[in-house]
């Protein structure tokens, strides 16, 4: 009898799951773009060498032309080499920050929502607490005390925002803990680290997922209004959020150059993680249907 | 036993199959699930598709209302009283469902929206052809009182989750037959149902089908159920039909090798004793794996509470195979719950293997490594994101010390044969539980539970969902393992020959008490209580001359 | 209303709408300000309501006397120098009672009771310094001074801060008390000074308060509300020199810049503003119909050094180490690239615009131009050599003219943090620039950006022990640093002691020449002072922005724009 | 045990509003701390360059910070229960009017454009999953992303120049109304301002509900329902939509205090001032009484939120609906 499905299927060869995110289209577009913008910040000022540490006022403000193929900004860098460089911040700090809340916040919630009682109304007040001081005046706070550094930014970044996912992932968990697969682990003496890490936060992926990508796109923007308040990213350096942020007010002056390429490398990468995002939902996902 | 004539004209065929074939296309290649079905059952007959578990019959059924996943792949012809359907999309398909073909699904637990009360739910169908909201809600719970739910007025407002297995599988028989369709499709429809309320559910669904000229296309393992009710016989085996005929034709004499098979692995009840025996206790042997005392077990709080469970004392011997059997809802899913610890004991006590189950210490951990779980609904026990490999070897990685420190490669072995103790391929290895059959999922649940050797087996209806056959493999599978191992066991079914087969002794219980218990060959030989004289009487036999006698002493006995 | 308007000013519309600066909400309304108040939105608006006695501004176009907006007719000084005679013109309340030196001298009884509580009180300055007010008759009042002062700057510090008051409707202690010459007792004028401050601090009565109706100015406030929507209309019963205009002035409070823009593209401001960067887009607001009108402030900006600062005191106090760091400093380039233009370089502690007798020649001729290779060569010359990472560090201490100076120990290194105010694209761009030409020098720049506020917070004078003397450099002049009065003395930011003096720079040689500013009539003194702090760098001079880039509506007259950052509603009208 | 009688969910309530004003208690606690870590002190921001030593110790003193920490918490929580939140340093006002002015215009705005958002957001996010991996679907999450991924303060000046500049549409300046009645006699200029609110949740709500509606959709219920003859539509809003509501749920909870945060973009772009500016510009200008009342405000409703979230989640998904007792 054995014999019956032996024939039809065949053992899975590893991989299956990197199948099954490659057989969507959108999500190999999305790594590609990636990529691309990985090499274009990492790789891309060996090719375009500019200077990005003096400043040269008279050749300030200059449209693209053949020496500056996306003209200058208001101290007179050179914009492709800048993008370039602020590249290599935003998509280090939105990829850290991003997971670090991601991190953070599913475990929390996922461990809140599966305990339960009064250990879960201690952990959601701590949420509710965290997010009812509102993250600007913390940043203050921040900014005010402490030099920014890189790691420090990035650490900012993701404790001010593992919020909403841990609300997110205690949603689900509350639901998911009283499925049967849940309570089979618990029965079968399982710790309740496996039950939440193997069988909790998996199933919340969906839900993960999307969030992750939003919190990647925050953390390149909350750069942009950290340095508002003094906390951004050290001068010479730069990130397209805070590029973007002072390009803005140049809207009306037809400097398109010096908003369109940092928001569009934005829209990008943030674009990329999303299908990124939906290729691993489904990687994750076996029960989806996909056409 | 019917009156329509048996010889309906074959162009008046109410569910026409014709050369069907349906093939999964999955990450491994195709599955052909269906390779070229033909079947027919006319107005007001009854057709019984029975066969090997994974032959395809689900996949048949669904593919009736276009209901498969879109993984499928559907060719040939299915025809519901002339018209096409395997081609209707949109409000054409819509008209056809539920109004012309009403179906009930195998797996009730997951069959049922969690958020909506089930009284909505099943009102819903009525209202999706035409019917008013109020006249619709009325008719509901109508509806399900007509199924058997006690008290269905106020229950309508309930969710599913507040409702034992059987109860569910009722509502949706409710929803199924809300709109009379002129076809029933229904798989397993009484396989979460104690015999009692099985055979109230044939009565039922015989009345539609005579009194409403319905067609009647019912998907079973059971034979003495297919005796009881079907006017024709088709078996499936390996996606093909191997075998169609008149019921009397292919139960007594049947042509194919495999339905042979299948007919020789059907268990048999004892004849009933006109008289009860005396009492026998039969004290467990050398200690015991399972010891409750005076437990009671309550859901909700305050004004809603519930006693499910009422001062239940039942002792588990430590190589003692202990039936429960008993009315649908009356409290046994629960009880074995309560004694593992996934209900709080309102009142009592349980101790497992000798000491109390009791928090989620290392030492609970431990203990709770010899007690392997089957539960009822094997669709809900797997996570739907772990491969079928993984969640069995999950006890392996969850109690690596009990289970001897298995490595990748040798958990994949012990894997392997596990599945093969419980007849499934290796193949199944690599799927995901979506990916099988309900009777498939069960025996992975089953190896599941049986991974670690346990000292203590509870098992909540393991065998509902197989056909005989593979239900007999399994029942032998477990008997091997228990004469060898020697573990307890606490084995939940309604299905009392399967019962009276592997348990020594056996619990009858109603309305969350045990109201008798004792040795199996005497409570299902020679029951004393009124109810357990019930039970063993509507068990269906499959010898239509038993099944006639036994429906004849059930009705006096109500 | 509409009817009266149409003769003085014509047109069709009466009305003007000004944009107040962004999130600058008008909140007070009683002519003496109490600390936290005197924002000049604030003080614009009770000084069309309750004009000053002297008004000295540079609403014409120089910094003068403002005869038309002062209530007294003539000032007069005895030879001496301790005396003035001020003689009131000919002007009634709105409730038709005449303005007369009793309202004057109610003004010093108050003041004189409640100085703690009043924002512009200095110690030694007024009412400090006047010794003894009569009134002779209703229109003349006689000052006795102390001392003899520099008459311009007494005229333009100090008789600009007397505002007439209504003595016969506020020389009261509560609403319905009655009106006398308590205010004549310190005890009961301090309770007046009282309740009119607690009355003034009832933002949300301001539209009802009778006590705000009686007014001596050319408008009165329809509206004044919580918000900060103020809707000046023409006071009907105003009989002084300097009438409305228009019969109605709406002030429009903004919550940001960019919203204030769009209501000026959408057309419906007349008298708004545009960012520095636009300047460069001038035609694209000519095209709208408005003129684009820098408005300069009467103000110097900069950043000061902490003296004190433990490690950097004493270098900081190097002349060399602040000449070297001004050479680095291209005010020319950030003043018309970074700022559009929307910033004049200031070399000195005296505005350089518009001109002025203060100015030196010293300080407007730039004595240390931009020039890296001067900074270097300072650098060099004194002992500084750059290490392995660019960055330059004393390596030859002592106090010899080659050497790095007294205090600076061996090894020091020549890396400073700036604090900056945050939250403004030019300054921003401005520091790049600093921290791209000094590192060009071998120093090393950390920004530290903050709010302005906490800028501020942390900016003060300390003594090097103090844990909050941890700064070095400080700006927070986004908006200029410092605004002077009339008369651009420095005392209070460069003076010994000096209460804004940040950095503790101190100079007796400065010292000397403030006090004879303002003590001796005599010519030239400020501008010896001008000469002398230009070159002794007591604070890092840095290009000083204009107040607002105004874009005012085609038509709009009147509309001088005052260095001081007041402005005059009354002067605004449409041209016929 | 005791409260057998008392119903679950009254207890539930009663539950959670002790804990929310613990919350608020550790919300105030903390925000004290962080005032105390900001250097400087407010008095020199507050009063100005000019403002003499001697007028910063009157500030200091008249508002205690001269004392020490705890005794200046405990006055400010003795004042809180005598329902005074102190006058503003800044603005001449008291707190508690500042907030009363701001608060029902704030709430008037985020509210209509969190209505708005949901409206769009839930029926695209649901179509979108309805038809996974379409074309439609692909070009929905990319304007979906386009949106989240613009910055609002760089879409909202994008719908100024393209709708109020060019086209001429909509005012660009929210209405100046003083009163919430003020406001809505505006429709027209309200259209902006709640769009920019809008967009970016849309794009936030459409991608969970497409999300949970994909987990939604392979459901055995989604099965039966079909078989029962219920139209696309139906399935979708009655067994899907509702069962995919979880994370836009916990979301919305969320959304509550988010919207104080965030519109701040939109009360400066529009000219608006609202709770958003309030707390932004007090925190700025170090205006402590304001920026404590702020969080107080935000504190509860941040509580309100989370409480109201709670129940709708119970609401919908009665299987967690023993976790409210
Ligand atoms: N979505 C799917 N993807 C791949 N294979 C599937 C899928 N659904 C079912 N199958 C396979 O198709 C075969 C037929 O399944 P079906 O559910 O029809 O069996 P069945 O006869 O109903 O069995 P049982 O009696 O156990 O319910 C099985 O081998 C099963 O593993
Ligand atoms: N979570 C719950 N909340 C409230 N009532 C419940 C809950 N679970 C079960 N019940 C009720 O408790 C009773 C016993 O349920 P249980 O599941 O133990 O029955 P069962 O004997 O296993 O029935 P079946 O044979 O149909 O599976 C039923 O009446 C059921 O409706
Ligand atoms: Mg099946
Ligand atoms: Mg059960
Ligand atoms: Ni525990």
């Amino acid at each position: 009898m054995t014999a019956t499905l032996d024939g039809e299927v065949r053992p899975v060869p590893r991989g299956r799951a990197l199948r099954r995110f490659l057989a969507n289209r959108m999500a190999v577009v999305g790594l590609v773009v990636l990529a691309l913008l990985v090499l274009f910040s990492v790789v891309g000022p060996l090719v375009h060498p500019t200077d990005q540490v003096h400043t040269n006022l008279a050749e300030a403000n200059q449209p693209p032309s053949a020496a500056h193929l996306l003209g200058t900004d208001s101290v007179g860098y050179d914009v492709l080499g800048r993008l370039m460089q602020g590249g290599q911040i935003s998509l280090l700090v939105g990829l850290s920050a991003g997971v670090l809340a991601t991190l953070i916040g599913t475990l929390w919630g996922a461990t809140a929502g599966y305990v339960g009682g009064w250990v879960d109304a201690v952990m959601m007040r701590v949420v509710d607490a965290g997010i009812a001081i509102p993250a600007i005046f913390l940043l203050l706070v921040v900014s005010a005390i402490t030099r920014p550094t890189l790691p420090l930014l990035i650490l900012v970044i993701g404790l001010v925002s593992w919020l909403v996912p841990a609300r997110l992932v205690r949603a689900e968990s509350v639901s998911l803990k009283t499925r049967e697969y849940v309570l089979a682990v618990r029965a079968g003496g399982g710790t309740h680290r496996r039950a939440v890490l193997r069988h909790i936060v998996p199933n919340t992926i969906g839900t993960v997922v999307v969030n992750a990508t939003f919190q990647v796109a925050d953390a390149i923007l909350l750069v942009a209004y950290m340095s508002f308040l003094g906390m951004g990213v050290q001068p010479p350096a730069t990130d397209w959020g805070a590029m973007l942020s002072s390009g803005v007010g140049l809207v009306y002056s037809g400097a398109w150059w010096l908003i369109f390429p940092a928001g569009l490398a934005i829209v990008a990468v943030v674009c990329a993680f999303n299908f990124i995002g939906d290729g691993l939902r489904d990687m994750l996902d076996v029960k989806g249907k996909r056409a | 036993m019917t009156t329509v004539s048996a010889t309906a004209d074959e162009s008046t065929a109410a569910l026409e199959v014709d050369d069907l074939h349906v093939t999964f296309t999955t990450d491994e290649g195709d599955v052909p699930a269906v390779r070229g079905v033909r079947l027919a059952v006319a107005r007001g007959r009854v057709l019984a598709l029975v066969g090997e578990s994974g032959s395809g019959k689900s996949v048949t059924a669904m593919s009736v209302l276009g209901l498969l996943p879109r993984n499928a792949r559907t060719s040939g012809r299915v025809s519901v009283g002339g018209t096409d359907v395997v081609g209707l999309t949109g409000e054409d398909l819509r008209r056809v469902r539920g109004a012309r073909v009403g179906m009930v699904f195998q797996e009730p637990a997951t069959a049922l929206n969690p958020s909506m009360t089930v009284g909505a739910q099943v009102a819903e169908a009525l209202r999706n052809h035409g019917t008013a909201k109020d006249v619709a809600a009325a008719r509901a719970v109508e509806l399900l009182t007509e199924v058997g739910i006690p008290d269905a007025a106020a229950r309508a407002g309930r969710y599913p989750h507040e409702f034992s297995g059987g109860q569910r599988q009722r509502v949706v028989i409710a929803i199924a037959i809300a709109c009379e369709p002129e076809v029933i499709i229904a798989d397993e429809p009484t396989t979460a149902l104690d015999v009692t309320v099985q055979a109230e559910i044939l009565d039922l669904l015989r009345r539609l089908v005579q009194e409403r000229g319905a067609a009647l296309f019912l998907i079973t393992h059971n034979m003495g159920v297919v005796a009881d009710i079907a006017d024709d016989v088709a078996v499936m085996y390996q996606g093909r039909v191997v075998e169609q005929g008149p019921v009397q034709q292919v139960l007594t004499a049947p042509s194919d090798d495999y339905t042979a098979r299948l007919l020789a692995a059907v268990p048999e009840l004892p004849r009933l004793a006109d008289e009860p025996a005396a009492a026998d206790e039969v004290a467990p042997a050398d200690g015991d794996a399972l010891r409750l005392e005076g437990v009671c077990v309550d859901y909700g709080r305050g004004r809603r509470a519930f006693r499910a469970v009422t001062d239940v004392d039942l002792v588990v011997g430590a190589r003692e195979i202990v039936g429960v059997v008993g009315e649908s809802g009356s409290g046994k899913s629960t009880l074995a719950r309560a004694a593992v610890g996934l209900v709080p004991i309102a009142a009592g006590s349980a101790s497992v293997l000798g000491s109390a189950l009791t928090g989620h210490g290392r030492r609970a951990r431990l203990l709770r490594a010899r007690i392997g779980i089957v539960f009822q609904d094997p669709a809900g026990s797997l996570d739907p994101r772990m491969t079928v490999g993984e969640s069995v070897a999950e006890p392996f990685r969850m109690h690596p010390d009990a289970a001897g420190r298995p490595n990748r490669a040798e958990r994949r072995t012990r894997v392997t044969a596990l599945l093969d103790a419980v007849r499934l391929p290796g193949g199944t290895l690599d799927r995901y539980p979506h990916e099988l059959s309900g009777g498939q999922r069960q025996r992975v649940a089953l190896a599941r539970a049986l991974a670690l050797r346990p000292g203590l087996l509870i098992a909540d209806e393991p065998t509902s969902a197989l056909d005989v056959s593979v239900q007999q493999q399994v029942l032998d599978v477990l008997r091997e393992v228990h004469t060898e191992f020697g573990f307890g066991c606490l084995f939940i079914s309604h299905d009392l020959a399967v019962v009276h087969e592997i348990a020594d002794r056996v619990a009858v219980m109603r309305g969350g008490v045990i109201v008798e218990h004792g040795s199996a060959d005497r409570v299902l030989g020679a029951p004393r209580e009124p109810y357990s004289r019930a039970l063993v009487a509507a068990a269906p036999s499959l010898d239509p001359v038993e099944q006639r006698r036994r429906r004849e002493l059930r009705l006096t006995a109500l | 209303a509409c009817g009266s308007g149409g003769d003085e000013s014509g047109g069709d519309g009466s009305v003007v709408n000004y944009a107040l600066p962004a999130n600058a909400t008008p909140n007070w309304i009683l002519p003496i300000g109490v600390p936290g108040t005197l924002a000049t939105h604030n003080i614009s608006i009770y000084k069309s309501l309750w004009p000053s006695l002297v008004a000295f501004n540079g609403s014409t176009g120089e910094v003068a006397l403002d005869e038309a907006a002062s209530v007294a007719e003539s000032i007069r000084w005895s030879g001496d120098g301790t005396q003035v005679t001020l003689a009131l013109k000919a002007m009634s309340w709105s409730d038709g009672q005449p303005v007369t030196s009793r309202d004057v001298e109610f003004w010093f009884n108050l003041i004189k009771a409640g100085k703690d509580g009043w924002a512009s009180y200095a110690e030694g300055k007024m009412p400090d310094n006047v010794t003894a007010v009569e009134t002779p008759d209703p229109s003349t009042v006689v000052l006795t001074l102390d001392q003899a002062y520099n008459q311009q700057w007494f005229t333009s510090t100090q008789l600009t801060l007397i505002t007439p008051l209504p003595h016969h409707a506020w020389a009261k202690t509560s609403d319905d008390g009655a009106v006398g010459d308590g205010d004549r007792d310190p005890a009961q004028a301090r309770q007046i000074f009282d309740y009119l401050v607690a009355e003034a601090e009832d933002l949300a009565s301001y539209e009802t308060n009778p006590l705000w109706d009686v007014v001596s100015g050319p408008f009165t406030a329809a509206e004044y509300a919580a918000n900060g929507q103020v809707k000046l209309v023409r006071n009907q019963s105003y009989d002084g020199t300097d009438p409305a205009r228009a019969d109605e002035v709406n002030l429009l409070p903004f919550t940001s810049a960019d919203a204030e823009v769009n209501a000026v593209r959408a057309k419906s401001v007349d008298y708004g503003y545009i960012s520095s960067s636009a300047l460069a887009q001038e035609q694209q607001y000519t095209g709208l119909g408005y003129r684009v009108e820098p408005w300069t402030g009467w103000s110097v900006t900069y950043m000061p050094y902490n003296f004190h600062h433990p490690q950097m005191g004493a270098v900081f106090s190097q002349l060399y180490v602040r000449q070297a760091l001004q050479h680095a400093v291209d005010q020319v380039g950030i003043s018309d690239v970074v700022w559009h233009g929307a910033a004049d370089p200031g070399y000195g502690p005296v505005p350089q615009e518009p001109a002025s007798d203060y100015l030196s020649e010293v300080q407007a001729n730039n004595p240390y131009p931009f020039d890296l290779a001067a900074a270097t060569q300072l650098f060099t010359a004194h002992g500084w050599t750059p290490g392995p990472d660019g960055v330059l560090a004393c390596t030859n201490p002592g106090s010899g003219p080659d050497q790095c100076g007294e205090g600076v120990a061996a090894g020091t290194r020549m890396e400073l943090t700036f604090l900056v105010q945050s939250g403004s694209q030019e300054t921003d761009n401005q520091f790049a620039e600093i921290q791209s030409a000094l590192q060009q020098v071998g120093v090393g720049v950390y920004l530290e950006q903050a709010p302005l506020n906490q800028v501020l917070s942390r900016t003060v004078p300390c003594e090097a022990g103090d844990p909050e003397c941890t700064w070095q450099l400080s700006y927070f002049g986004t908006a200029g640093s410092w605004y002077f009065g009339a008369y651009p003395t420095g005392e209070r930011i460069f003076g010994t002691g000096g209460t804004a003096n940040f950095g503790s720079y101190s100079n007796p040689e400065a010292d000397a020449l403030l006090s004879a500013a303002v003590l001796s009539n005599e010519q030239g003194t400020m501008a010896q002072y001008s000469a002398l702090l230009a070159q002794d760098l007591p604070v890092m001079w840095l290009p000083n922005p204009v107040y607002q880039v105004s874009v005012i509506a085609e038509g709009l007259t009147g509309t001088t724009q005052d260095p001081g950052a007041n402005f005059y509603p009354q002067r605004w009208g449409w041209e016929s | 045990m005791t409260t057998t009688t008392m119903n679950p969910l009254l207890r539930f309530v009663l539950r959670r509003t002790g804990q929310a004003v613990l919350v608020v208690l550790l919300v105030t606690v903390v925000v004290f701390l962080l005032l105390q870590a900001l250097p400087g002190g407010p008095a020199r921001g507050v009063l100005g360059q000019t403002a003499t030593p001697e007028q910063i110790a009157a500030f200091n003193a008249a508002n205690g910070f001269d004392q020490p920490l705890p005794q200046q918490y405990l006055a400010f929580l003795g004042r809180l229960l005598s329902g005074d939140l102190g006058d503003s340093f800044v603005m001449n006002q008291p707190v508690a009017d500042a907030i009363a002015q701001r608060l029902p215009k704030t709430l008037l705005l985020t509210g209509l454009s969190l209505v708005v958002a949901l409206a769009v957001a839930l029926p695209l996010g649901v179509r979108q999953a309805a038809r996974r991996g379409s074309g439609f679907d692909y070009s929905a999450t990319t304007f979906a992303v386009v949106l989240y991924s613009t910055p609002s303060f760089f879409l909202g000046l994008i719908l100024i120049v393209v709708l109020s500049q060019w086209l001429g549409w909509f005012p660009a300046l929210a209405p100046q109304g003083r009163t919430v009645l003020g406001v809505l006699a505006e429709p027209r200029a309200l259209v902006l301002p709640v769009l920019t609110g809008a967009l970016v949740a849309v794009a936030t709500f459409s991608r969970y509900a497409r999300s949970s509606t994909i987990d939604s959709l392979a459901e055995d219920y989604v099965r039966t329902a079909r078989a029962k003859g219920t139209p696309e539509a139906a399935v979708l809003r009655r067994h899907v939509l509702r069962n995919s509501l979880t994370p836009v749920v916990a979301m919305l909870g969320y959304q509550i205090p988010v919207i104080f945060g965030g519109a701040l973009v939109v009360e400066q772009l529009y000219n608006y001032p609202g709770m958003g500016l309030l707390f932004w510009s007090s925190a700025q200008a170090g205006d402590f009484p304001v920026l404590l009342g702020c969080v107080l405000v935000i504190a509860i409703a941040t509580v309100i939120g989370s409480l109201l979230a709670d129940l709708l989640q119970a609401a919908i998904d009665p299987r967690t609906r023993g976790g409210l007792q």
